[in-house]
């Protein structure tokens, strides 16, 4: 089953990257942008019902994709 | 007649390309800013130094790419300028389109900072002119970020070309770079019109000098400088 | 503190809770709350509270070390500016000069190995740069737990990955690291960081508000909700803003930094002919703008008025509280010139940075903190930043508990062992992670030589580094662990051909409530005093990290330290590699007892260093943290080959080769240079004894005439090499 | 209006953050997982009507966000 997780920077902690892609988006004339967040997209493939591999999702989140103490994790199981 | 250092904000190895132009070689350096819209005047050739251009975030010089000075880097180039782009500076290059292909993370995920032994592929003409072809050197790598890729047409157009500069020694099974994983053990690949625009991961600045555990870098600056004064090619 | 001030100050009675309780929850104890009260006169607002709170930290005042610190040798020849500013400067010759500081990043890196790694990189390179010196070479000293603890290995690549990835990218070269493992450190693993930056004698900055009407400017990043606090502020009574977690670790941006230090040594070299643009400067470290506000106008002796408006922040509805406290990276406060601003304000913004004035300096010693157009805190500078409590805690004698010596079946197998534990085995993997040699002057790195030396831009001078600290010896005797550390440092500094100038020191211990580890404390200052006296090295910076403990299991003591010696003329120091054929030698006195003799280490350094600048010595390594078969293999490794070794009549084999007991070193020596070297030594009245010589592909070690053991050296590098990566893939040993 | 740029590269270039990912999900335990895939998330607020904000995006895509040579991307625009 395909699923994946994005994980992100809780919205209080700092992300230079978003800050440097929102600037250089602004220099190339893009002048509307605002609030740009870098975040990073695990895809995956795993084995086992919907249910069970959201839970496992979470998991591989918890121990490792992610850390709580900056990060915060979403987990989806495609159809 | 001198040498643009090129200074991206980000960059760290503006200072050391041009100690080494001055101190190795005694040839002059001057810096061109990122911001600037043009080289300064009697520039007659380019380095794209190493560091960080824009904090390398999303992508090693991707705005570094898209930065003033690069159009007319760009415009230096076309008219058969040489340009010599290390490290970052190769990352650059790639993402401006003067080079093909693009620098990938290391096959490790880990930053290398180690002496890398190369084979110099495409010596004896242009910027590598002082090297002998087959010649090996030594030179230091540091990043995170050298896995040279490209499909496999270009790949083979860049060999069939002769444009691969220089190759890492070391190869894993498949034949690529074993300390990053750069395809076909590219560690630096020539372009622009006359193949006057080089790029490579390692760095020949820290090797300019006996008391930097060698000289084999500045073999390689010689040759730029030299090919920008060669008579009747003197840029615009 | 009048009246008048006082009324348009926002009361504690909004709240909940009492002041008193106020005080415990942000961990100021019920007499420091009182001296605080005394100190105002009244009782002090929430926003007050939190400034004492913050001033009086342990981290920020040194209230439990502060009056034996003070026992450390801090003044010298050199010495241009000793503890008490962002770092010791060191003149070393030809009006130049060094600024050097080595601080602590334990905690956060535990809990976000990566950024708590970086941002301890970030700070100390601030407090350097902060002095008006280009940083030109990184240290650090890593412990974490043992090997096979479920944690250790992500922690090591976790923070191994963050120093790289915050010093690369700013670009200064991280030239020595100490790493080592124990379960002592399994819950509390130690970060600790140094940077060295090089300036003119002459351009010292410091940071100091002076000069009334002057502007206040902020520079760099803009303020976050980071670092508030964390535990503490658990419970949020104080937030204004919406309820949310708040983020304890903050994340580093090096690219930022870069361009911060960029734009500070264009403002430090600006306008020379009218004396420059600036007054003072200070890095936003801990406790933010509080601790910069109060230090810098507590420097001066003046006051500053701070519109906290005018603080650029990237979040809603920031708090008086949450912006006097955040801990957001990348920021410095500055005091200008009047009139200057908008030339200070064109340098930054040349480097697309934020330069906001948001202050003035005051005559009344008073820090005032407006917000909405009121006052919202009065408070004196330099009772909060110099007249914190101190407290001279009881200690005791701690128990000595020396590490029962390992039982081995053979000898053979006993060194090889040893020779391949973790605490031993090389770091190649460590230190291929850092860039070490961006700035194109580093002429000798801990990765393949005894300490580090980098160039001095410009100049044919050097200085050499190391930063040093067995914390097994510290437990076994914590003053003896102490005064070793700052021996380690010496002889290896000499081991390059440097002469020790200076040192600086973070003590990394556990909870100083408890006599015991107090005790351990007051005596590892006292060892490092003894040494420094001792070699004539003074102490110019420092840190000190107390609660390095979990449920009142403390780490080992840890005083690292930082040594710093300076080479006149770098061509001198560097030697040929060393190539077979080689002689080897050990230079020194066999082991003579736990205590290790300092005018005997002394001795040894003079002649390690002469040997070196004479061109006698190729290699040399002192004979420490593991004895002496450790200190041939590392030898043998940076030769890349074989040796033959003779074991010098110490004693028996195994003590000979083991002993951490000797003041010796091993060096490799051109055989044409032999009888000069020989010579040299015994004029200096200092033991000398042939060893052996390099060669062949096997590490050889025979003992009165008969071979001990003999290893083939690929399998042996093979074998050292593979430890780290080992530990970093989580496998067991 | 809230819109998001997903940089993936592309299935013919190795990832080998992907492959770093996978080996430790394994080395945790999660044996099932397969094909890990590491991409990019990029979040930002613009200005405009939907359908001239999905050109916009991916004129910003174009231009910086990725590269042509290694990566594909998808833009999406929230509700
Ligand atoms: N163990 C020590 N030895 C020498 N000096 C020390 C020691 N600990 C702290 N200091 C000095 O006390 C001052 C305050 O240190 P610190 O609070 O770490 O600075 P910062 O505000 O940069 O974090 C500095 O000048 C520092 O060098
Ligand atoms: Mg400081």
């Amino acid at each position: 089953m395909r699923a994946r997780v994005i994980v992100r920077l809780k919205p209080a902690v700092l992300d230079p990257q978003g800050e440097a892609v929102e600037r250089a988006l602004r220099g190339l004339g893009f002048s509307g942008v605002k609030n740009v967040r870098v975040g990073k997209l695990v895809e995956l493939e795993v084995a086992g019902d919907a249910g069970l591999v959201k839970a496992e999702l979470a998991a591989m989140a918890d121990k490792l994709l992610a850390n709580p103490v900056i990060e915060d994790y979403q987990v989806e199981v495609a159809g | 007649m001198s040498t643009a250092v090129v200074t991206f904000p980000g960059s760290n190895c503006d200072r050391d390309c041009a100690l080494a132009l001055r101190e190795g070689l005694g040839a002059p350096a001057a810096r061109a800013w990122h911001k600037d819209h043009e080289l300064p005047p009697g520039t007659t050739s380019v380095i794209l130094p190493g560091g960080f251009s824009y904090g390398d975030y999303l992508r090693c010089g991707a705005m570094a790419a898209l930065s003033p000075i690069m159009a007319a880097v760009k415009r230096f180039a076309d008219a058969g300028g040489p340009v010599l782009g290390i490290c970052n500076g190769f990352q650059i290059l790639c993402e401006a389109r003067l080079l093909p292909g693009a620098l990938l993370r290391n096959h490790d995920g880990l930053f290398h900072c180690e002496d890398a032994e190369l084979e110099v592929s495409a010596g004896g003409a242009g910027m590598l002119m002082c090297f002998d072809r087959r010649q090996r050197i030594t030179l230091p790598i540091a990043h995170g970020e050298g896995n040279y890729t490209a499909d496999a047409a270009t790949l083979d157009r860049l060999e069939s070309e002769g444009r691969v500069a220089f190759r890492y020694v070391a190869r894993d099974a498949q034949g690529n770079g074993a300390v990053n994983g750069a395809q076909r053990g590219i560690a630096g690949i020539l372009g622009g019109p006359a193949g006057n625009v080089v790029g490579l991961m390692p760095h020949p600045e820290r090797r300019s000098g006996a008391h930097l555990h060698g000289a084999d870098g500045l073999v390689l600056l010689r040759g730029l400088v030299a090919a920008g004064q060669r008579p009747g090619e003197v840029r615009p | 503190m009048s009246a008048a001030t006082g009324s348009t100050l926002a009361r504690l009675q909004d709240t909940d809770l009492s002041a008193v309780e106020h005080a415990r929850d942000m961990g100021l104890d019920d007499a420091e709350y009182q001296r605080a009260q005394q100190v105002l006169g009244r009782v002090p607002n929430k926003v007050e509270l939190g400034c004492f709170a913050a001033m009086w930290s342990e981290h920020c005042s040194y209230k439990s070390s502060r009056v034996h610190l003070r026992r450390l040798p801090t003044t010298g020849p050199r010495v241009l500016v000793g503890p008490g500013e962002n770092a010791g400067v060191v003149d070393v010759g030809e009006g130049w000069a060094v600024a050097f500081k080595v601080e602590s990043h334990n905690h956060p890196s535990y809990i976000e190995p990566y950024q708590g790694a970086a941002t301890g990189v970030g700070g100390i390179l601030r407090d350097v740069f902060t002095m008006g010196a280009r940083p030109i070479a990184a240290m650090n000293l890593l412990r974490f737990g043992r090997p096979e603890h479920p944690k250790t290995a992500a922690l090591l690549a976790g923070v191994v990955k963050g120093i790289g990835g915050y010093g690369n990218c700013f670009g200064v070269p991280t030239v020595y690291s100490s790493t080592d493992f124990d379960a002592r450190y399994d819950g509390n693993i130690l970060v600790n960081a140094f940077a060295l930056g090089v300036l003119r004698a002459d351009a010292i900055w410091k940071g100091t508000a002076s000069g009334v009407g002057n502007p206040v400017m902020y520079v760099g990043a803009k303020t976050g909700r980071d670092g508030i606090h964390g535990a503490t502020m658990a419970s949020d009574s104080f937030s204004e803003g919406e309820e949310q977690e708040r983020p304890t670790v903050q994340v580093g941006d090096p690219f930022k930094e870069k361009l911060l230090m960029e734009a500070c040594m264009e403002l430090f070299a600006a306008a020379p002919e009218q004396g420059g643009l600036l007054v003072g400067i200070q890095d936003m470290g801990a406790a933010g703008l509080t601790s910069s506000c109060f230090e810098m106008a507590s420097r001066a002796g003046s006051g500053v008025r701070i519109d906290l408006d005018r603080v650029p922040t990237r979040e809603q509805s920031m708090s008086a509280y949450e912006l006097m406290l955040s801990e957001s990276q990348e920021r410095m406060l500055l005091v200008a010139k009047r009139g200057c601003e908008d030339a200070v304000r064109a340098i930054f913004s040349t480097w697309d940075l934020d330069c906001v004035t948001i202050g003035t300096v005051t005559d009344d010693g008073m820090v005032r903190l407006v917000k909405g157009g009121v006052e919202v805190a009065v408070l004196p500078a330099r009772e909060l930043a110099d007249d914190a409590p101190r407290y001279e805690r009881p200690f005791a004698a701690p128990p000595a508990s020396p590490a029962p010596a390992p039982t081995w079946s053979s000898i053979e197998i006993g060194a090889r062992a040893h020779v391949c534990s973790p605490a031993l085995a090389p770091k190649s993997w460590i230190y291929r992670r850092y860039d070490r040699e961006v700035g194109a002057g580093t002429l000798l790195d801990g990765s393949n030589a005894a300490a580090a030396l980098v160039r001095i831009p410009h100049t044919q001078r050097a200085v050499a580094m190391a930063l040093c600290c067995v914390g097994r010896w510290c437990s076994a005797d914590p003053r003896e662990g102490a005064r070793r550390a700052l021996i380690e440092g010496v002889l290896r500094t000499s081991c390059v051909g440097a002469l020790p100038i200076g040192a600086t020191d973070c003590l990394n211990y556990g909870n100083p409530r408890v006599p015991e580890v107090m005790g351990s404390l007051v005596e590892g200052i006292e060892g490092i005093r003894e040494a420094c006296l001792a070699l004539d090295v003074p102490v110019v910076s420092g840190n000190v990290s107390l609660y390095n403990s979990t449920d009142e299991r403390a780490i080992h003591p840890t005083p690292a330290v930082g040594v710093v010696g300076l080479v006149e003329d770098f061509a001198k120091a560097l030697a040929r590699p060393a190539r077979a054929g080689d002689t080897m030698a050990v230079i020194g006195w066999p082991p003579a007892g736990p205590t290790l003799d300092l005018g005997r280490v002394r001795r040894l350094g003079e002649l390690l260093r002469a040997m070196r600048l004479e061109g006698e010595s190729l290699e040399a390594q002192p004979v420490m943290e593991g004895g002496l078969v450790s200190t041939l293999v590392e030898l043998a490794r940076r030769f890349g080959g074989g040796l033959f070794a003779s074991l010098p009549s110490w004693g028996d084999a195994a003590s000979t080769l083991h002993s951490e007991e000797a003041v010796a070193a091993a060096v490799v020596l051109p055989p044409e240079r032999l009888q000069e070297a020989h010579q040299r030594a015994r004029v200096a009245d200092v033991p000398f004894e042939v060893l052996g010589a390099l060669g062949g592909h096997h590490f050889v070690v025979a003992a009165e005439g008969a071979p001990l053991f003999e290893w083939a050296t690929e399998a042996l590098f093979a074998d050292l090499e593979a430890v780290i990566p080992r530990i970093v893939r989580g496998e067991r040993a």
